[in-house]
């Protein structure tokens, strides 16, 4: 099975999705286990993509030089305007798709215990398989208009899955808001893809980029249309602007935020700008646009993270963080950094969306940090993972998150003047701060609500085992950085030799960044334990009585969702009311129905000349007569 | 030269007139339905020998009366409409008039007349013609004695004609005056050889008042609404057709032998009757409840679209003028047609219920759906809709008649004709949106009506869906009114003056 | 020899009259009378029209008796429908006689 | 009689079956019901595998006019010249998708008319003179039939919707009658003086594309009569200032005329635009799309925007409709090859969604009897099949990839970015609001807390099942594959005159 026959990943959960829609209801156990076996044997197939890919090349003459194998057949063409769609795997997408395909398989077995007993529990399979078929279309693409096929089935498996328990009003309402976000910043993404059409006449991506770094496009025209596609990744990644959405899609099954709000939806907005990444080198001013968005991103969500009691959303505000570090790295031209972090971040950050989930089964359905406390002699094994996923969250060295936020942060030393490095690190303080908060109030303490602590209980084995498993490859999943390990599992490098930007670099342990970095971890670790810990209470409380006003302000998120909310009602639907008012009265009573009534009225008074008296009738005739000739004669005159 | 034999089929008519008051005389007891199928052989007999005329060279009797395909088609047109009202009367009279016999014989004279106003090549008998068709009009009109609306519409009729007659009479002393003649060959040399001047200007506008009153020309069309609503049933179906093709026949001979070389004289003045005619009859048309007098607007604005021909005649030259008339021709013969078929289901509905307004039709689909289906097809046909002959007729119509001049006035027919599809559809809302008022159940319908109503059906959507055959017949006809019918007359002017 | 525009200026008189008369009388049988006196203007008309300029006289004078014989036809047929009105509604005045009307 | 012939014959029966079962239905008595319901359905059944022969059998490499079938009609008389009317029918590649959508549609709106009870047979005549209208129109290549098949779709609408029609359905009947017959009065004029101008005295279309093509009519006659053209045809597609009709229409329609009316009586005005706006004046083509353009783009999205807050869900696919046809105008505003085929695309697409959405609302207002959208809620769990009809009706409205909307929208702002990019960029925002009051009428309708008020809801009946499903088929058929679509319409597009590439 070559790479070419990449399209087979895809086909594999598009079949499962259309088999399970149809008749998932009737099939055995309603489907789950079909699911897991597609996706199961997505994951084999990979494995042999990949051992095909890597064997490839062994042929190349020198290993710096990028190697990728595409494959694409024309699927409609008009006149000279032809779509053409395939595959495309290169080391990125090589990635990619293993972090889906893992993280897949491992969150699906996990909610096979989540979602027992159910309502519509053969749906939430159906419509995860098309996710990751979607996703991994989306991944596998090797032009922008497949993508934003694939980008759009994303978005609305997204939309199904969050609205999963539609009776509830809040989710159903959150459903919308995602889709319609993430649907303003497709917008944005489709003017980019036509635009970059209108400028090289093609969809097909490694075209577009030969194109624009040869400088066929021009500066200006192509920071406009990589500014619309970053607005598409911004939409979908939940950025500054529109994270609104992420936090609020909560509201679904933790699994499907383990999947797609962690480790594989979100992150799409990174593979296509990392995928675009030589186009956004000509115009550096759009490089420093989606730095200072990460920034941006990761210091705010920081701070809402540090206010929300609720553990899920502590874990959404964090995904969006990380996403602005990964951001960030793209920022600074190394998607090596970006890529590595984004693996780490979806093995940890999914291990610890599983583990609240199956804190909230443990504990019967309540996530709020002030009901927990103390739950580790209860759930030991949820803690211990929940520790090494948190640990990892924290960039604590051994664990996977210290080796990529590293990368992160040697890749930051590329702007000059180091501003990006200063705030980058006070980011990294502000997760370890809220990491260890979250950790701390929900495991360890005197737990506060008695009555959740005393039946609370460990989850079942088919739970815990997808924790164990993601706890150990979060512990591996950092050494993958160093040569000898790459090499050792067949890669031809470490991490940064396999994906790069321009040319593949050794990974060289530099000491000095690495004890830099530890100590903020250590350092933003011990703050939260002293502060939480101790006497937990009173220090979060004094900071409500300190500056309330500051507190309010995080707790509400900055007033985003007010102010959009606001926008929305009386910008945007204000205007509908005026133009339907205006349809209404303007263009229907008075344009239509008034000149209807005009002719109505105008044949009513005609009707009044006949009177009905015969000199009336008689002066008529002669007045016409007389009319007549006299007009004869002035016309000829 | 005096050729008798040009006249056979109006001696038929004529006679079988007289005979039908013979019979009615010698046996009084005779049941009154047979003189209406008596009127109606004749009608056919009539019709069958005006056939023979068709393709023979025309000759003209002294140059007076012109016998051509022109007169066949319209004496087939008469014959058409003289069976079709003497086959509708029948029931109708039965409870209300007593003089049947004359009825019917004035229906027989007053259409030779129509004829001979179409075959006339000559002012005086074209006068004659044109008082012998208004005189039985007058009379039928009043036919109703005992019904006041009936004596009101006659009396209204007969002073106001008798007004417009003598300012057309007028208006051809004064063409007289300044031509020296009455045939329209010598009148259209004179104008073209000397130019017009005043007396000929005057003269021409005051017969456009002459023919405007008979067609009902806004402002000469008071007379219409009122003698439509006071008229018997059938009679106001003989006005709604008789009159307007004698009107157009004359129009159509005289306009286009006599006054063509004069055309820029009166082609603006019949735009300008022709615009404000349709538009007032449509507007007035939109507010009406008497089913009667609704058809007298919508017959004014018929009149309005047709005029628009005669402009197109004065502003074309003989080759369109042909075309022109052609269209017209073809779209009279439609409008006689649908006029026949709605007036068929009208009396078959009157007799029944005694209702002529429009709310009294409420809820005719569920009462007799066949009548409503009839009317549904006549109106739909009047305003011009598919598969029904006014589409095609009004369609090639106004397509023969267009000209670069004339396009406004175009325009200006086919919004009247949009505007008119509201009132049409008033009318079938009041049969098919409501339902019947309670004491009106099934009623069946005289079969001898219904015959006649599904044969005319038929004949609307033949000419509607299939044209040709009836567009050949009427383009056939309308080739000779603009051949100068020199050779005919000029020997005779010669022979009857006095060396 | 009378010029030809004595005879025309007379007969327009006449027929304005008459217009006069068609429009301002209320009783049927007045109109009528005034429509008669327009009638006769016009065969003056034709007389003058026929003996000043037509060489053959013949067609003017034609004219004029046809107009005489159709005006008569016309004067009987009017007052047969005015006294059937008459009986009718007992009023000859055409103002009463207008409920056929709009 | 060549292959060719024996296909123009079957291009003919499209028109001659339907007025078939017309003219049956006349004769059958009024009280058998279920008979008239049968032969309309048999009629459907054919004319649909009649539409889906000719589009499939329609030879894509040749572009020119294929299956025509030509009987000459009235010749050399009045005015008339050479062939002067001939019923001349033909398709090409414009004109066949387009049959194949009134197939689709004819049959499922036969198949969600058999519940109607109130003198079904009358319904079924006027219903089956509309489909043959709809038909002769696509197909005939000779103006006169043409119109008169253009005013034959257009005249049974009175009655349909003033009969059996639903909330203020007499004011909605006229109204729309009213109003298309005003546009068509200035088809008519515009007819003339192109009939006329040509001098051929001739009304054959193609006859009428040559001298039109080779530069007969003087620009400033083209420039005044194509502007007539475009609004005249502005009226039936719900052109900006001439829309007022679909929502009132549609609103008070009954299920199958909506459907039908909004679903195929639209596509007259894009579809004459073509035929008479662009084949015929191209001078004037070129002078008037940036006016149509800018028409366009008001439009799309002023339904949008109106539709946001619309409180009845009749109203709101009108304006929804209004909007969807505005993406068309724009298509064909933007005179090139991909522009317009992406308007024929979008045509196809829009009246197979629109009528699956109003399938959909007749189901739920003859249960519901209320059309105000806050009053319901959770009605997905009673009538689980219909919401999930009803969710790919809303996905195909926003555009979602893999669904027939999003491919038609797709070729038409790739179109209009080439010429405009301004307007594309703001067609595009308009589809993003599309999201907005799709997703807010899921939000209410579906989703949420269950309103017992509709404890007594019944999910959709097999018949519309089948109908709905049908209609999801094509949806689905041309979102995934659509090659067919462009293989055929792209040729055709290319040999319009004035076409900046």
């Amino acid at each position: 099975m070559g790479a070419d026959q990449a399209w087979i990943l895809v086909a594999l959960p598009a079949a499962a999705f259309v088999v399970l829609a149809l008749c998932g209801r009737w099939l055995p156990r309603q489907g789950d286990v079909l699911a897991v076996l597609a996706i199961g044997a997505s994951l084999v197939l990979y494995f042999f993509v990949l051992h095909d890919f890597l064997h490839q090349r062994d042929g190349l003459v020198n290993s710096h030089e990028y190697w990728s194998i595409a494959m694409h057949h024309t699927w409609s063409n008009v006149g000279n305007f032809n779509l053409n769609f395939g595959t495309y795997v290169d080391p990125l997408s090589a990635v990619m798709v293993g972090v889906v395909t893992i993280a897949g398989t491992l969150i699906t077995i996990f909610s096979i215990g989540y979602m027992k007993g159910e309502v519509r529990y053969w749906w939430f399979f159906a419509v995860l398989m098309g996710f990751i078929a979607a996703k991994l279309m989306l991944v596998l693409s090797d032009n922008l208009l497949l993508l934003y096929f694939a980008w759009e089935g994303v978005g609305v498996c997204s939309f199904l899955l969050i609205g999963f328990y539609w009776e509830k009003r809040s989710a159903a309402e959150a459903a919308k808001k995602a889709f319609i976000t993430t649907r303003i910043g497709d917008v944005g993404l489709l003017i980019g893809i036509i635009l970059l059409w209108k400028a090289t006449g093609t969809f097909n991506i490694q075209d577009i980029l030969t194109a624009a770094t040869t400088g066929q496009i021009g500066h200006v025209y192509l920071f406009v249309s990589l500014m619309f596609i970053f607005l598409g990744a911004m939409g979908k990644s939940a950025l500054f602007p529109f994270h609104v959405w992420l936090p609020d899609a909560m509201e679904g099954p933790t699994p499907v935020s383990a999947l797609i709000h962690a480790a594989t939806m979100v992150v799409a907005g990174v593979y296509l700008i990392a995928r675009l990444l030589p186009a956004f080198e000509v115009v550096p001013a759009s490089l420093l646009v989606v730095t200072i968005v990460g920034l941006v991103t990761a210091i705010l969500t920081g701070f809402m993270a540090l206010a929300t009691t609720d553990i899920k959303k502590v874990l959404a505000y964090s995904t969006i963080g990380q996403l602005g570090f990964m951001y960030i790295a793209l920022g600074c031209s190394h998607p090596d950094a970006a890529i590595m972090h984004l693996m780490t971040h979806a093995f940890f950050k999914s291990l610890l969306f599983l583990a609240a989930g199956s804190v909230i089964i443990g504990t019967h359905h309540n996530q709020d940090m002030k009901q927990l406390g103390g739950l580790w002699r209860k759930m030991p094994i949820t803690a211990v993972t929940f520790l090494i996923g948190s640990l990892a969250l924290a960039a604590v060295p051994p664990f996977s998150g210290f080796w990529s936020k590293d990368e992160i942060f040697h890749g930051t030393t590329a702007w000059n003047g180091g501003w990006v490095t200063f705030l980058l690190g006070f980011a990294a303080v502000l997760t370890a701060l809220y990491t260890t908060r979250l950790f701390v109030r929900t495991f360890l303490g005197k737990p506060q609500d008695q009555a959740v602590y005393d039946n609370a209980h460990e989850t079942g084995p088919v739970m815990v085992l997808p924790l164990i498993i993601l706890a150990l490859i979060t512990c591996v999943a950092g050494f993958t950085v160093f040569n000898g390990v790459g090499r050792a599992m067949g890669f031809p490098g470490g991490f940064t030799e396999f994906v790069f930007l321009h040319e593949p670099e050794r990974f060289v342990m530099n000491w000095s960044w690495a004890a830099a970095s530890a100590v903020i971890a250590f350092g933003g670790v011990f703050l939260a334990g002293w502060i939480y810990w101790g006497n937990r209470i009173t220090i979060s409380t004094r900071l409500a009585d300190w500056q309330p006003g500051v507190y309010n302000m995080l707790v509400n998120k900055f007033y985003f969702d007010d102010l959009y909310q606001a926008g929305i009602d009386r910008g945007l639907l204000g205007f509908s009311y005026v133009v339907s008012w205006f349809d209404r009265y303007v263009v229907n009573d008075t344009g239509v129905d008034g000149v209807a009534d005009t002719t109505r009225y105008s044949g009513s008074i005609l009707k009044y000349v006949q009177t009905g008296k015969v000199p009336a009738y008689a002066l008529g005739i002669a007045l016409g007569a007389v009319g007549l000739a006299i007009a004869g004669l002035v016309v000829r005159g | 030269m005096r050729d008798y034999t040009i006249f056979i089929p109006e001696f038929i008519a004529a006679g079988s007139a007289l005979g039908i008051i013979a019979v009615d005389l010698i046996w009084p007891r005779v049941r009154k339905d047979l003189l209406a199928y008596l009127c109606a052989v004749a009608a056919i007999a009539w019709a069958v020998a005006s056939v023979f005329y068709i393709g023979k060279t025309p000759n003209s009797f002294q140059g007076l009366i012109q016998v051509d395909d022109f007169t066949t088609y319209f004496r087939l047109m008469a014959a058409g409409i003289v069976f079709c009202i003497a086959l509708i009367s029948p029931n109708y009279i039965r409870g209300r008039i007593d003089a049947a016999a004359e009825y019917y014989a004035l229906l027989l004279l007053g259409c030779c007349g129509l004829v001979f106003m179409a075959a006339a090549r000559e002012l005086i008998t074209a006068y004659i013609s044109f008082e012998l068709i208004s005189f039985s009009l007058y009379i039928l009109v009043g036919f109703l004695r005992r019904d006041i609306r009936s004596n009101e519409a006659s009396l209204k009729f007969i002073l106001l004609g008798a007004f417009a007659s003598a300012i057309f009479l007028y208006g051809i002393s004064f063409i007289y005056g300044a031509t020296g003649s009455t045939y329209y060959d010598s009148i259209s040399k004179a104008i073209d050889a000397n130019g017009s001047n005043t007396a000929i200007v005057v003269g021409l506008m005051l017969i456009l008042v002459g023919i405007g009153f008979k067609l009902a020309v806004v402002p000469f069309q008071m007379w219409a609404p009122d003698a439509y609503e006071g008229a018997p049933l059938p009679i106001t179906a003989f006005i709604a057709t008789a009159s307007e093709v004698a009107g157009f026949g004359l129009f159509l001979r005289l306009f286009s032998s006599a006054f063509h070389t004069g055309a820029h004289e009166w082609a603006w003045a019949v735009a300008i009757l022709s615009a404000i005619t349709m538009t007032l009859g449509n507007l007035v048309a939109i507010q009406q409840t008497n089913i009667k007098r609704l058809v007298a607007y919508s017959s004014i604005g018929q009149v309005g679209y047709m005029l628009v021909v005669i402009a197109a005649i004065g502003y074309g030259d003989a080759h369109a003028g042909a075309g022109a008339s052609a269209g017209l021709l073809i779209h009279i013969t439609g409008y006689i047609i649908s006029t026949l078929l709605l007036f068929a289901a009208l009396i078959a509905y009157y007799n029944r219920t005694g209702h002529d307004t429009i709310r009294g039709m409420r809820g005719m689909a569920e009462t007799q759906p066949f009548l409503a289906l009839i009317i549904t097809v006549a109106l739909f046909s009047y305003a011009g809709l598919p598969f029904f002959a006014g589409f095609t007729t009004k369609l090639l119509m106004f397509q023969s008649a267009t000209s670069n001049g004339l396009l406004w006035l175009i325009a200006l027919g086919v919004v009247n004709s949009a505007i008119s599809i509201y009132y049409y559809m008033m009318i079938v809302r009041e049969m098919y949106l409501f339902d019947p008022d309670e004491n009106v159940k099934r009623f069946s319908i005289n079969p001898l009506l219904a015959g006649l109503a599904g044969v005319l059906l038929l004949a609307v959507l033949f000419i509607g869906i299939y044209p040709g055959p009836v567009l050949h017949g009427a383009s056939k006809a309308s080739t000779p009114l603009f051949q100068a019918g020199a050779d005919a007359t000029s020997n005779v002017t010669a022979q009857m003056l006095p060396k | 020899m009378v010029p030809l525009e004595n005879y025309l200026v007379l007969s327009a008189i006449m027929f304005s009259l008459g217009v006069y008369g068609v429009l301002t009388r209320r009783n049927a049988v007045l109109i009528l009378m005034s429509v008669e006196l327009m009638l006769n203007a016009v065969s003056l008309n034709f007389v003058a029209f026929a003996s000043y300029l037509d060489p053959s006289k013949i067609i003017g004078a034609v004219f004029a008796v046809f107009v005489i014989t159709v005006a008569a036809a016309e004067v009987g047929l009017a007052l047969a429908i005015i006294i059937r009105l008459y009986r009718n509604r007992s009023t000859a005045n055409v103002d009463e006689v207008a409920t056929l009307k709009w | 009689m060549s292959f060719d012939d024996a296909q123009g014959y079957l291009v003919l029966s499209t028109i001659a079956i339907p007025l078939l079962a017309a003219l049956i239905l006349v004769l059958l008595p009024g009280e058998r019901k279920m008979e008239s319901r049968y032969l309309s359905l048999i009629a459907g059944a054919l004319v649909l595998g009649l539409s889906i022969y000719i589009f499939a059998a329609y030879q894509v490499d040749s572009s020119t006019f294929q299956m025509h079938l030509r009987w000459v009609w009235v010749e050399n008389t009045a005015f008339l010249g050479k062939n002067g009317i001939t019923f001349y029918l033909g398709v090409d590649g414009i004109s066949a998708p387009l049959g194949l959508l009134n197939g689709i549609v004819a049959f499922s709106g036969a198949l969600v008319a058999w519940k109607i009870d109130y003198r079904p047979k009358q319904f079924f005549i006027l219903y089956w003179i509309f489909i043959a209208g709809v038909f002769g129109t696509f197909f005939s290549l000779d103006l006169f039939f043409w119109f008169l098949f253009y005013e034959l779709a257009t005249m049974p609408l009175y009655l349909l919707i003033g009969v059996w029609g639903s909330v203020r359905k007499e004011y909605g009947a006229i109204k729309l009658v009213m109003m298309l017959f005003g546009g068509s009065s200035l088809l008519w004029i515009a007819i003339f003086a192109v009939v006329h101008d040509a001098g051929l005295g001739t009304f054959d279309l193609t006859a009428l594309w040559n001298a039109g093509q080779s530069g007969v009519f003087s620009p400033t006659f083209q420039k005044v009569f194509f502007p007539m053209f475009v609004i005249g045809c502005g009226f039936h597609a719900a052109l900006w200032p001439f829309h007022t009709w679909s929502p009132d229409g549609h609103g008070s329609a009954p299920t199958t005329v909506s459907m039908l009316a909004a679903g195929v009586l639209m596509k007259f005005g894009g579809f004459g635009i073509i035929r008479l706006g662009i084949q015929l004046l191209p001078a004037g083509a070129a002078f008037w799309m940036p006016g149509l353009m800018v028409l366009g783009v008001i439009g799309a999205v002023y339904g949008a925007v109106a539709a946001l807050t619309q409180k009845d869900y009749k109203l709101l696919s009108g304006y929804s409709s209004i909007s969807h046809m505005g993406y068309v105008m724009m298509g064909l505003a933007a005179m090139n090859q991909i522009g317009i085929t992406g308007s024929v695309m979008q045509m196809f697409s829009h009246g197979v969604m629109t009528a699956l959405f109003f399938l959909l609302i007749g189901t739920l207002y003859d249960q519901a009897h209320t059309r105000n959208l806050p009053e319901f809620g959770g009605i997905a769990r009673k009538m689980p099949i219909w919401a999930i009809f009803f969710t790919i009706a809303g996905f195909t409205g926003v555009g979602l990839p893999g669904l027939s909307g999003f491919i038609a929208e797709f070729h038409i702002f790739v179109g209009v970015f080439r010429s405009y990019p301004i307007f594309g960029a703001l067609a595009i925002l308009a589809a993003a609001f599309a999201a907005g009051y799709i997703f807010r009428m899921f939000a209410t309708v579906f989703y949420g807390p269950f309103n017992p008020r509709w404890e007594k809801l019944k999910d959709i009946s097999p018949v519309e099942g089948v109908a709905a499903t049908l209609l999801v088929l094509a949806i689905i058929a041309m979102g995934v594959y659509w090659s067919p679509f462009t293989d055929r319409i792209g040729p055709t597009v290319a040999l319009l005159p004035g076409l900046t590439h």
